[in-house]
């Protein structure tokens, strides 16, 4: 497939695009989204309501519980709405709608209504907008079943996951990590998708695995390049979807590295490492050299002055700190 | 102000309206008799929200409304389900939990959808059906369908934020949706006067630049015209409006409830307007149905109902081997 | 101190009763609270409207976010409002007051302002009532900095902690569970208060833990006294708060018994299990004789047929295998 | 309609208020425009969203309310905050995320708050504050306080249910507070006439009970007495209010917009009413102050700012070992 160099706001947006002139029932729903508006805050929805039209690209009011309600009885009908919270940290407004309608519809009605809405939602971590305008909360999310839950960390899987989030017959949480949207890589220029549940091996390697997805991704591969000069190989696996979540590639990985370090931008404490620090120790347990390792942000809320968000955040210093530790534990069985 | 304006000619029901009408409004009311009974006996294991002296505004409302048109509606939304043409047979089965149940026993009373005649939704999220009525008559309106949503709600849920920005957004979007409002004066245990200043939830559609508007919830012909206008206009492009339907909970919030809270009077008073027997009246003097024709309907109902009964308590529970479908379309890979 | 028996429906409302007594800047909030409108819909709240007014104890309308948000600015001026949200499922209404205002407010100020609130929630399951009201989201709030998290199992418990939440300076989320309002048990007279953060041993035991809270207590308790039986010694932890989590306790406890199981009400994938078995694992890496088990509710929507719910939420039974598997694990780690 | 009411004699500020609102005025602007100066030019590390235009409105609202009285506004909330009393060093400090902020680094131009003077609450979430004014307002009429809160917020926050919710509980709670809406025509780049169809936002006021009046946002005069009423009228018992100020944004959204979405034609009709000079000229004209007099304002103002971007500038930044600090009031068995 011919592949173009982009970055992963451009991918998103081309991924709409196709997405909008391959299917009628597309059509996107949201704040500030159409040309007039900007196009979206970050440009993904640039140039759409331009070329689908203002009924395809509906600019709203500023009402999140309706946008996602609204979504959700249109796809009632057969619509497959792209709904925006244009910054995940006002998705609470909507979180009723997600959680006690999109997420159950097909199970209450026993599969006679779905509700195959598409969610997007961007994380502005790392750019001091402060504690209500930078938080990645996909852990509120990977515990509602009923729900995906998808946060890609390349241009490359942005499209492709995006794509199949459109289109999955579930409805999905999608979270676009701002500070990527600049990330530019090779992006196939025709449609495709990625299933869902296939996390991707960024990086192979020996010693250590790193789990981790979104903007863990690039600081995690900063921090094994690092870790390479001092001899220590290190995996880094890319989840891409938090739920459904790839057990396999994840126990098969840490299977052969027998030490993990778990990455992510949410809070440490009580956020999305701990089901994945959880799902690896009961499949190896016995197997692992060093307990698994948690690398998330302090559990405190963020603030917006660069020093102390620093702190606050992981950063590849802190995951490659964490990993020296996990390589140098003292293996409980020989070896 | 809007809540007190009249039309200028209003539809008025034929003979064949007024009598099927009638007719659902007599279903509904068995309906809730005999779940009162059943549970009351301890015949049926069940929850529910009783209707019952709210029956008017479906049956109206299912006469105007057109099969393949929209509803959504609540938990108290029995007679709403059975005036848009739902089987009283599948309405017992859901309550009771049942494997032939439209939920197969993963709805329940709360969540009763049936999509086959248009009943998309009821929810038990006070206020939160009422987006989804929005997006159901965006859906119609992008595909240039000349279908109308009519979302059902209480007057408490004005009082949420849901109701401000789906009306709102309604409005702004310029969709065809009705929003009806059942006023029964009390939102669980509260009465309305306590929880809004304002004489009137019709008169809150002027913050829209909607139409709303007023009505006795008691008469099925009046409902008939003041509704007939809103879906029209909806149909026709004109855009949501909202319709407050005055009424009132016979059995008060959820079954069981000993309505101590209720001014014994207010409840006498509300009885003596029962819309049922009042309706068969109004249809005897006019001359419509004569006093048989009224027996023979409501034996039929019985038959319905008692049908529906039965049926239901025969079918098998569901089996706990069918709780993880339905969760997903493919439930591969998903945790467990 | 005097005890007299009582239900935790009775020690609920005898708790309110004396903070209202006590303190004139404690006040409820809440729909259908009112004795008017039946004291509560279960009664927790009854009595208080006739006996401190109605300036005490507030009627509200439908209104979740405005409830939460109205608290939070009242707590900002000193006063200790006890918010109620009727029904957990609700909660997700008020999730943005709760999470961006109460939680944050102290943070973002510097301790300048901060919301001492009370929000009271309560839990359904296992009652028929279905998907959208019968969930135990404590999950979304364990991950939430800034907040405290208490979900008691006992009436003495439940009137100890809701007095030091109430009187507690930074928000709490309370979470009164249904099913064990009518449970009976002995409960100090005179006002006294638990403080968060320790778990309580309520069956002490020698080869393995089962860590839980709110009904998963008296289901684990119902388990223990089964597998004693089968002369397996069972010791139960009631968490009793989840934020704070008491990790020493946890560590200490299952530290002895080398096996631990973790029992929620809550979803197991995604829920509050995760953390507290990836707390035990980090705490006991090698120390353990068995991989941590958790029992929870399985990743579906709740159904209210009494058969499937029954399916979907643990019970003694499904607790009692866990353990069993759990002993019978073959250890790592001779001995 | 609600907001075309004028009411009968309205309070009308003394020569001293008068000097008081334009001295505000001129540090407001002032403030606005150092920060845009310091930005462009990368001398300033901030993200903010001016309130360039829409000084007139706390100026006035800053002359009306007391000390003890309290405020709640938004991200875009920086003249609000000046007119209620918060040092400008104080928001220089803030936005530059010093250790000498009020927040100290963790709070932002989003989420002032400087209690010491009233100003409880900045938020960043749309709408979210005015359910915050509501609880302020209910606390000081629970403990019988002759205290008033005013609610800023803008346009686009009316669409919210948040605005809904808060405003309907105020009139039932009958609390002592004033809801301020500085319409501005636009939220971020969408115009509100896209996203409300009814012409005003004090037209909503009607829906829960409650007066509501639109006021011209650039006439410090006629907003002294038009918030005066509405302050007046919360302080005696008399309830909420709803008070529409129309204004302009003009620096658009956020600091480095483009403004493109606005119709040149619009930005500088609105320009042309910009209320600072335009209250300078009436001052003079109306012999208040001379010339003179509006220099040594503005004179003082800029000394006001210099001082305090020079004060900010100096001092530290915040201490990574804090980080952990103001999490809870004891951070003793709380996670890391
Ligand atoms: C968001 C939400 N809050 C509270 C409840 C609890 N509740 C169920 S019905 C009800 C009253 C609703 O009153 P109204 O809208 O008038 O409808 P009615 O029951 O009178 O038909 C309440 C408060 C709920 N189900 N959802
Ligand atoms: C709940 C929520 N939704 C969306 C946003 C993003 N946002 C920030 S400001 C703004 C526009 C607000 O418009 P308005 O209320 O008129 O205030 P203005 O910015 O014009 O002063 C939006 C949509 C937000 N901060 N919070
Ligand atoms: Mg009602
Ligand atoms: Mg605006």
């Amino acid at each position: 497939m011919e592949e173009r160099e982009m970055t992963m706001q451009q991918a998103l947006n081309l991924a709409l695009d196709q997405a909008l002139a391959k299917d009628e029932s597309v059509f996107l729903l949201g704040e500030d989204i159409t040309d007039e508006a900007g196009g979206g805050i970050v440009g993904v929805t640039a140039g759409l309501s331009t070329k689908y039209g203002l009924d395809r690209v509906c600019n709203t009011p500023i009402s999140e519980a309706a946008i996602v309600g609204a979504a959700i009885g249109a796809a009632l009908d057969g619509r497959r709405p792209v709904a925006e919270v244009m910054i995940m940290d006002f998705i609470g407004i909507a979180l009723d709608q997600i959680a006690n309608h999109a997420a159950k519809m097909r199970f209450m009605t026993a599969g006679r209504t779905t509700s195959p809405i598409t969610v997007r939602a961007a994380v502005l971590s790392g750019m001091g907008t402060g504690a209500t305008h930078s938080q990645s909360l996909e852990g509120w999310f990977m515990g509602i079943p009923g729900l995906k839950v998808v946060m890609p960390s390349s241009p490359a899987d942005a499209k492709g996951l995006l794509t199949t989030a459109i289109f999955d017959d579930d409805p999905v949480l999608f979270i676009e990590t701002v500070k990527l949207l600049g990330t530019k890589g090779m992006v196939p220029v025709d449609e495709y998708s990625i299933p869902f549940g296939q996390a991707n091996i960024v990086r192979p390697g020996t010693d250590v695995t790193i789990v981790t997805y979104g903007r863990g991704v690039p600081e995690s591969v900063a921090a094994a390049a690092e870790l390479e000069a001092e001899g220590i190989s290190v995996e880094v696996v890319d989840l891409r979807t938090l739920l459904p979540l790839d057990t396999q590639t994840i126990v098969e990985s840490v299977g052969r590295t027998r030490r993990a370090v778990v990455v992510t931008y949410s809070v440490r404490f009580g956020g999305p490492s701990a089901e994945i620090a959880a799902t690896i120790n009961e499949h190896l347990f016995g197997e692992l050299a060093a307990p698994v390792a948690r690398v998330g942000a302090q559990f405190t809320p963020i603030p917006p002055a660069s020093v102390l968000e620093a702190a606050h955040f992981p950063d590849p210093q802190r995951i490659a700190d964490a990993v020296r530790r996990t390589v140098g534990a003292p293996s409980t069985v020989g070896s | 102000m809007a809540a007190t304006k009249t039309a200028s000619a209003r539809a008025v029901p034929t003979e064949a309206d007024q009598k099927r009408m009638f007719e659902l409004m007599v279903i509904m009311k068995l309906t809730d008799d005999r779940l009162a009974k059943g549970i009351s006996s301890g015949e049926f294991l069940a929850i529910y929200w009783p209707h019952r002296g709210q029956e008017a505004i479906p049956a109206a409302l299912g006469a105007v409304l057109r099969p393949s048109d929209h509803l959504v509606t609540t938990y108290r939304g029995l007679h709403d389900h059975i005036g848009k043409g739902v089987p009283v047979s599948a309405i017992f089965a859901e309550l009771l939990g049942k494997e032939t149940a439209p939920g197969k026993g993963k709805g329940g009373t709360l969540h009763l959808s049936y999509p086959e005649v248009g009943s998309m939704l009821s929810t038990g999220i006070v206020g939160a059906g009422v987006p989804v009525g929005v997006g159901l008559a965006l859906s119609a309106k992008q595909q240039g369908l000349d279908r109308v949503t009519a979302t059902m709600f209480g007057d408490g849920a004005s009082n949420t934020g849901s109701f401000h920005e789906s009306l709102n957004m309604a409005a702004v979007l310029n969709v065809p949706v009705v929003f009806v409002c059942q006023n029964n004066l009390y939102g669980e245990k509260t009465p309305v006067e306590e929880t809004m200043k304002v004489a009137t939830v019709a008169e809150r559609s002027a913050a829209y630049g909607m139409p709303g508007v007023r009505v006795d919830g008691n008469d099925p012909d009046e409902l008939f015209g003041v509704l007939s206008e809103a879906v029209d206009r909806a149909r026709s492009g004109g855009g949501p409006s909202l319709v407050e339907c005055m009424t009132f909970r016979f059995r008060g919030h959820s079954f069981g409830d000993n309505m101590k809270y209720i001014p014994p009077e207010q409840l006498a008073a509300a009885q003596e307007k029962d819309p049922v027997p009042a309706y068969a009246r109004r249809l005897v003097d006019a001359g419509i149905c004569t006093g048989d024709e009224i027996a023979d309907i409501e034996a039929a109902a019985t038959a319905t109902v008692d049908a529906a009964v039965t049926e239901a308590m025969a079918a098998p529970a569901p089996s706990p081997d069918h709780l993880r479908d339905h969760v997903y379309a493919d439930d591969r890979g998903m945790p467990a």
